[in-house]
């Protein structure tokens, strides 16, 4: 399994606790983690994944902004030949207390493989990360 | 870029201020005579300082919310909504993250968007963008002071807009606006890009104006250990006070511990004062803000109220000034109107049931008092020591040497070695102290606090034990217990 | 009639037994060897003395609603959401008004109009008229123990019924639960009617089965002083010791003083065991309970949960070995289950954040709770004294002297000539004494704090002031200060 | 005006601590307070008013059985030839948080004059009362 992710908070987003925390996890986990911290461009995303043949990026957004900031990322993959690349987003994805059913069809359409709820604890992310890897490979 | 703590002259401002106001567009809107008499009319009612002041007279705490939305007209409905229903003694202006980072391009589409989708798709309340008649439209439609609350590393320009806009208060400093809330920011830049902020407070001030100034005192808002907010605040304290700042509010986040955050509030203003009487200033006004607990929050609503009211509480038993209040919807996102005034209303509750009852100096509260100034003394001191006794340099100085240390922060100028822990009873100690430079009394105390606490959980105090911390409030409880 | 704090003999109290019995149809389901047999095979985790004595053993404050409807299933359901979804540690069955009063025609109406209208028509769980089968299978659908909370004078087929349906938990008194909750009743005949409540719950004892017995600490719930509200509970644990009860909680109504609150807390236990072991009573094991605010709440959902969460705080921080919880529609009427459920949230919340710490036993604390033992000591000693050494027949003539007296009581065998009010600081005093025994130097004490008070609203203290105080924490406030 | 007004908690209620309020804020006002206490039935309110002359009947109810309490009362009133008596009921009228429209409707319909939620200060009831028993007469 290829077992490279690259994590990072989106934006002009620096919410930095979630972000050390899920490296941990995923180190734990077993993962080589990427770690691009907080405030990451798409481009820094994608060129990331792309230098270190990532099976997924994680792009966490807290602050409200993350619908304005994730639009476009997997044309982005595409553009760079990462076309298959997992691409999973969690955190406070939209501004407000927003039914989760929305948020999350709002982000798939987007092109996310999967969408977290906030509070997600990293064991859920990581079951499934690992199962999505192996199925994609 | 050499930085020292002396006051920008009178040139050297105006030179930067052709600069600033060149930014956006909007810049060209402000007119510093003019924004004075503008500001000569403000009435009694709606100036920060008077009220902040009335407060402390009086004993009372005000209370405070979060809240702003992209368009003006939206947000002046939110104060006047706060203000009637959430019964709000002070009004907040929180400015969208993209105007944070200065990109009023990405501003202008989030604007754009808004209107197009009629509701905010910003976080905030782009000031520069909407411009000074905005804001003055803004402090215009309610009854209260207003305060600019944002998270800015660079902050001229919205400091520029938004006093000419009318608001009589600022939030942010050099050091918490940086480490907190940005990445690759030079402290050196955003201490200089403060020091002209609080040169144009000071000037307003030279004019009578008091504008009143409010270093962030939470920061990352994720177990920071008192002496570490409190050694942020007093340096800038110093900063603000130098450039001719008269009237500021030194700030704390609760930890959750009563008698550490009732002993942190207690040695937060002496310690400020302590400070400016050392460095000569005996003039500047200060008072004091607790933010109801700031790190996750549970999500069920009806726990958060208990969250919000257990911040009540350390406010209201520790005579904060005023009180930053948080909501049920915290743990979600941006509140609507509704949630934010319910926080409000669980507050004020709490608040004036309280307005009678004090936190005694108990020998615990006088022991943990006694270790806040200590190690605060530790830093700050050394801060001192290390820019050869000038605080600005040594500030930049003591992040590059982790003799300050912010946990969690996303700064790459930020040493990040220091992991906070909470002891047995849930006060908040330090797991590593980086470099720190305390005492070894200092480090035994924390040692012997934390060992206590590996006794109880029968394992070893590690990163795991930190991320349970993280965890426990918005779990439902103070200290992360292993299950 | 003459009533003596004896032991009913085992022959009396089957002589009355038979009358009890028939009182209702349902009462001859009752048969004791039988459910001396039912209890034997209830689980640890649905005994109340079990889970009381595990929450003082390992220092957690378990959490209680109230709750109760009119039909067996919806009952059930109730308990069973409060259970999964308010994670309520111990639940109660609230017994309906008509069966309070032993008018088991009209709960059989309101049974009936319940079924038609589907909905509950009954303030609570109508028991008695539902039986013996449907009380057991109350109590076999939830996991943790149930109890039976009313305000019946005479209970003693309630008792009866609810005992052997499974119960193992019976709050009241026959002066708890007399004099706030009547108004022409005898206090000679409630307490004989709970000497033989009492007598049963021994001898269930006598058969291994212990009962857990709450006398109502919280009386009227308006304004009540401790040493009111502690004299009552001693006076009721020393009457149910007497006929062989083993297991007793005594409980306390939040004042909303936090150093007073925390005082009465720890005194309640150490003079109730004080009391017992003086009487020769050596084995009864003495519990807590404090009750979140008692009297008129708050209309603001949001501000109702202030008032909650600083009740969980007195809990928390005296280390009560229950809480009873509110919830937000206290105001309004009887909760929804999801009302109910997020006031114990809340409560769970706070609970849990504060189970690390303990409110420091200060120089106020300790002359608070002097204070309190002073005047509880006056009163109940007096209480001997004019029952020439017997606490039954003291308490009956002592309410006629006002030897102890409860304020706003409706019966008419309660003197009601105290009037308390609140001190400068909310702790709660007497304006008026009465005829309570206090000495000259506890009357000074009273009189002091209120005329601090008096001083600080230049006003006279009197009836208006009670009234202020009264409405003050609906309207937002601990002390009913002057507009 | 006709100042008698007889005042009381109905059925097995024993909420005594407004009505204490109510009588003091009502005598303080000038009106002449019969005052019935808790625990009243509907025959001691009315053998109450007839025996007084009283202007009206102020019913508590704060425990929830108030409908059930309450049924009747205007008959029985009407049996006793007070047929116009100003009926006023108050308190937590219906079990559980009721849309207060609701409550209005059911104990209007029950023949009561004025229906008054909780938490009404006696300021409010005091004004009303004096405009109806002037009305009235
Ligand atoms: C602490 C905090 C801050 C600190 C951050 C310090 C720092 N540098 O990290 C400070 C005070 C500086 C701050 C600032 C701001 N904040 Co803030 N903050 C919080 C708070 C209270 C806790 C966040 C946290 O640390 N949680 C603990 C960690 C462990 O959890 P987490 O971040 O949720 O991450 C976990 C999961 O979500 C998940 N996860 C996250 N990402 C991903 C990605 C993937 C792929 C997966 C699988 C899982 C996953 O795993 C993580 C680990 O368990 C939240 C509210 C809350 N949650 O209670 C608001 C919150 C996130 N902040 C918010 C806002 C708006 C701001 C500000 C704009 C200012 C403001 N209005 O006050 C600024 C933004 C600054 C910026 N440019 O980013 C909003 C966002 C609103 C929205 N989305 O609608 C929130 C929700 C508060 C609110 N209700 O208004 N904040
Ligand atoms: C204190 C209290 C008690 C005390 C009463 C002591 C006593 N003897 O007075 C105790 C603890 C003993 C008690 C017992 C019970 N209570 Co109780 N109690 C309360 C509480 C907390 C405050 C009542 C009070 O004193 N308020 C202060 C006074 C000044 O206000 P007031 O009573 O509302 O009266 C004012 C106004 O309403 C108005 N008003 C009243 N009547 C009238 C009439 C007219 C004509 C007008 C114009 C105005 C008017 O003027 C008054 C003065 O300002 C209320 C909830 C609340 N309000 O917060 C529950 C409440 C009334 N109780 C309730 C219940 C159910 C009970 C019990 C059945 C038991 C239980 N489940 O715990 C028993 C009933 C016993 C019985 N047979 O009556 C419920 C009623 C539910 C409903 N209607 O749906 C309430 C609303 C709580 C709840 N949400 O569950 N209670």
């Amino acid at each position: 399994m290829n077992n490279t992710v690259v994590l990072g908070v989106i934006g002009s987003d620096v919410h930095s606790v979630g972000n050390r925390i899920l490296e941990y996890a995923l180190t734990e986990a077993g993962f080589h983690v990427v770690n691009l911290g907080v405030m990451v461009s798409q481009e820094e995303f994608i060129d990331a994944a792309v230098e270190t043949n990532a099976a997924a990026i994680l792009v966490s957004s807290l602050y409200g902004h993350g619908e304005l900031d994730c639009r476009g990322l997997r044309d982005k993959c595409i553009e760079a030949g990462i076309d298959d690349i997992i691409l999973y987003v969690g955190g406070n994805l939209v501004i407000g207390k927003t039914p989760f059913d929305e948020v999350r069809n709002r982000f798939e359409e987007m092109g996310f493989n999967r969408v977290f709820p906030p509070g997600t604890p990293p064991e859920t992310d990581i079951s499934f990360l690992k199962q999505d890897i192996i199925l994609n490979e | 870029m050499e930085i020292k703590n002396r006051k920008l002259s009178e040139e050297q401002f105006h030179e930067t201020r052709k600069e600033v106001l060149e930014q956006w567009p909007t810049g060209k809107e402000v007119q510093f005579q003019e924004a004075v008499r503008y500001h000569e009319q403000i009435p009694q009612n709606r100036r920060f300082p008077v009220c902040l002041e009335n407060a402390d007279r009086t004993g009372n705490t005000l209370l405070q919310p979060r809240a702003g939305v992209a368009l003006v007209e939206e947000h002046i409905k939110l104060l006047q909504y706060l203000e009637e229903f959430g019964e709000a003694d002070l009004l907040p202006t929180t400015i969208d993250s993209y105007t944070r980072h200065n990109k009023y391009d990405d501003a202008e589409k989030g604007i754009e968007e808004s209107v197009r989708e009629h509701r905010s798709l910003l976080n905030g309340f782009p000031a520069v963008n909407h411009g000074v008649a905005a804001c003055r439209s803004v402090n215009e439609s309610v009854f209260v002071p207003v305060q600019v609350r944002h998270g800015t590393p660079d902050a001229r320009l919205l400091a520029e807009i938004s006093l000419a806009g009318g608001f009589t208060s600022f939030e942010g400093g050099g050091i918490s606006y940086n480490i907190p809330y940005s990445k690759n920011n030079l402290l050196e830049k955003t201490i200089r890009d403060w020091q002209y902020t609080d040169r144009l407070t000071g000037y307003y001030a030279e004019h009578d104006i008091i504008i009143n100034r409010e270093p962030f005192g939470p920061l990352t808002g994720t177990l920071v250990p008192p002496c570490i907010s409190h050694s942020v605040a007093i340096v800038e304290c110093l900063l603000a006070a130098e450039q001719g700042a008269k009237d500021i509010t030194v700030g704390y986040g609760q930890g959750g511990n009563l008698t550490q955050d009732v002993s942190a509030m207690y040695t937060l203003k002496e310690l400020a004062d302590e400070y400016l009487v050392k460095s000569g200033f005996k003039d500047v006004r200060i008072s004091t803000v607790l933010h109801q607990w700031m790190g996750g929050f549970p999500e069920d609503e009806s726990k958060a109220f208990a969250v919000i009211s257990w911040g009540a509480v350390a406010a209201a038993l520790s005579k904060a000034t005023k009180v930053i209040v948080k909501t049920p919807h915290e743990s979600q996102g941006i509140p609507t109107k509704e949630a934010n005034a319910s926080g409000l209303k669980a507050t004020r509750q709490m608040i004036d049931m309280l307005k009678e009852q004090v936190f005694p100096k108990t020998d615990e509260v006088n022991l943990e008092m006694e270790i806040i100034r200590q190690e605060t003394r530790c830093i700050v001191d050394s801060l001192f020591t290390i820019g050869q006794g000038d605080v600005a340099e040594g500030v930049i100085r003591g992040f590059e040497a982790g003799l300050i240390d912010v946990p969690f922060a996303p700064s790459k100028y930020n040493r990040g070695k220091v992991l906070p822990v909470r002891d047995d009873d849930g006060a908040i100690r330090f797991l590593d102290f980086g470099h720190l430079p305390f005492t070894s009394d200092i480090k035994t105390f924390h040692q012997d606090k934390i060992a206590r606490r590996a006794v109880t959980e029968h394992r070893k105090p590690n990163f795991q034990m930190v991320i349970d911390d993280i965890y426990a409030i918005s779990k439902g409880r103070l200290v992360g217990r292993p299950r």
